[in-house]
């Protein structure tokens, strides 16, 4: 600490920012600012400062390394100009093949959850298993315990690889579904029009 | 047949032509009239479509149930309009409220559903590590101590049956539109009118909507008439005035009370299965009954919350 | 291209330096110089010249990501100076109980003795992939042979820790359950007509 250069590089922030990037380099999945300041044993303030220090460094463009704020929390990604490099030497095994059925079903978890297999088959009005097994099987979905009284059927609910591989920051930005602008009730409204208007 | 390949079920109907999806898309849209669509045909297109596959694949065949009958709804309403009914006075009833509900929940899913695959497009140039970091440490897990009751009571949750969870209705039958086509015809050359509900009161619903497209085929060609008080009121079926009198030579009084054998509604395990082989045809109506029940009205409004 | 700020940001071997490191934030093993420059689409030399320029960037002191080399290749690791963050990040917390998933695939191989994954499955009426993943490397169950017939499926038992955990002396131990059968087989063969039931 006697030198000005030594000043320089303990900069309090500028520490908790290596810290902070390495702690991100080495997790598995994205840290919330809380875990990132237990981690750090420091201040959440602090630890945001740090973090906007290095979104500043880590941003697309300027740095093969990307940080992005998803799924809850704040994860290193790859350059989106590093997609062709990455597509030659890694797959994407969560996404590929998804079917129609899985899809939906994701859907379902995603905007209702944590939803059982009898709600979704009731909702899609078809079998749900298979898609839920390929939905777990590739770990969007997971269980989350059993519906109440004896026997209950198990419950899914999306996991936070669903939100990174979509790239969500939350559930929350999930979008509105309009459906044709009309809800349920709206629905039931323009089929009773419709006879009324044969009527007339 | 894949599920989507219901949605593009191609069809060459009188009044529309090309895949199924859109002749709903167009209905909903009031593009066509409900009346102008032939369902019966539908229900022969898909089946011919089935009978050409080796194996049956289940969720089509819900998939299109779930379709047809709320085409089939659709038709009913636009075919039975009431003059004297207010907008504002009527009860929202139950069969309206499921279908609304039943197809905006199909339209959000699949709107969801597409909105998921563009996503994955749009993010498709986003790498992350799926998996630990190579030089990560290595995490142990610790467990506090456990109580082994738990481990007991999470056996006997495993070994009770659960309550009312049945799916049975997935497994599709029809029983053939001509059967019934022979039942009214019969009963009507006995009987004046009858009610339609207390017919087919004994029935699994998809018989039910079998036997309704029957009454709609009969229509059709003018063989009966159909009356109703009020929108969802009970169905009056009675003779057609012109094709009443043909069977019944002149003179004669009205045919006299069937015997009470032949005017119970049909039981429901007598009606000729023409499941292609390889359905479940084991479950009772009463499994029909409540495999067909819908989501309760709570997660609808949670949905809608969510996604406001 | 026509500014000198611009000429150096797309300095070539600068550029492929960003795809190195994009390649080596989502690699989950360590990359070699062959994988990196099929990855990358360029040749070995500049590979190197661009590991270098990262070697110098990414050194210990002065950042929180170090580019190390080890025997697979390449691959980034925490600083020293976050080691003790990562610790923390890396030790979990107590945890004070176990999933519904984890406790009823737990239970059945504690009532049953030695059961494969299909089993446990079978028995609970979803896949028991996941939960049967946890519990092995939680160290509560382990592999104890595969069942009878070529291409039997690995069959798990439980372990001493889980002993320990659950303060039984051995798995005689375990609360009886008389009113479900009276052995292991009897309670094997309930378990299956329960979940058939289920399942149909």
């Amino acid at each position: 600490m006697d030198s000005p250069l030594r000043l320089i590089a303990s900069n309090p922030v500028d520490r908790l920012a290596r810290t902070v990037e390495a702690l991100l380099v080495v997790a598995s999945v994205p840290l919330s600012v809380g875990e990132l300041a237990e981690a750090a044993d420091d201040d959440h303030e602090r630890v945001e400062t740090a973090l906007a220090l290095l979104h500043e460094r880590y941003v697309e463009g300027r740095s093969g390394i990307v940080l992005e704020r998803v799924a809850g929390g704040y994860a290193f990604r790859a350059s989106r100009d590093a997609a062709d490099a990455c597509a030659r030497l890694f797959e994407r095994p969560v996404e590929r093949g998804l079917s129609q059925a899985a899809l939906e079903t994701l859907a379902i978890v995603a905007y209702l959850g944590p939803c059982s297999r009898p709600e979704i088959a009731g909702i899609r009005g078809v079998a749900a298993d298979s898609a839920v097994a390929s939905l777990v099987e590739r770990g969007l979905i997971a269980e989350a315990g059993r519906e109440l009284g004896p026997g209950g059927a198990v419950r899914y609910r999306t996991t936070p690889l669903f939100e990174r591989v979509f790239g969500l920051e939350s559930l929350a930005a999930l979008p509105r579904l309009d459906d044709l602008g009309a809800d349920a009730g709206e629905l039931r409204q323009r089929l009773l029009e419709v006879a009324s208007a044969r009527a007339s | 047949m894949h599920p989507t390949a219901v949605r593009e079920l191609e069809l060459d109907l009188d009044a529309f032509e090309g895949p199924f999806d859109l002749l709903l898309t167009l209905l909903l849209k009031e593009a066509i009239e409900p009346r102008e669509v032939d369902v019966a045909a539908i229900v022969l297109a898909f089946i011919e479509r089935l009978a050409e596959r080796d194996e049956v694949d289940l969720e089509s065949c819900g998939e299109f149930l779930v379709l047809i009958s709320a085409l089939l709804e659709l038709k009913a309403r636009s075919l039975f309009p009431d003059e004297a009914a207010e907008l504002d006075a009527l009860e929202p009833e139950e069969a309206a409220e499921e279908l609304a509900r039943r197809l905006a929940e199909y339209r959000r899913m699949k709107e969801a559903a597409a909105w998921l695959v563009q996503r994955l497009a749009s993010e498709h140039d986003r790498w992350f590590r799926l998996g630990p970091a190579p030089l990560a440490p290595r995490a142990e897990r610790r467990l506090a101590a456990q109580d082994a009751s738990a481990l007991a009571v999470a056996l006997r949750g495993l070994a009770v049956l659960p309550p009312n969870v049945s799916l049975s209705h997935m497994a599709l039958r029809f029983p053939p539109v001509s059967q019934f086509l022979e039942r009214f015809r019969s009963l009507l050359s006995r009987r004046r009118r009858f009610d339609f509900e207390a017919e087919v009161g004994g029935f699994s619903r998809v018989e039910q909507a079998v036997a309704f497209l029957a009454l709609l085929e009969l229509r059709k060609s003018g063989e009966i008439a159909l009356s109703q008080a009020a929108p969802f009121a009970p169905i009056r079926v009675s003779r057609a005035s012109r094709s009443w009198a043909a069977p019944a030579p002149a003179g004669r009084s009205p045919a006299p009370p069937a015997p009470a054998a032949a005017d119970e509604p049909m039981p429901s395990g007598a009606v000729q299965r023409t499941v292609p082989s390889g359905l479940d045809s084991s479950a009772t109506p009463q499994e029909h009954e409540e495999g067909l029940e819908h989501p309760e009205p709570e997660r609808i409004l949670t949905w809608t919350a969510r996604s406001a």
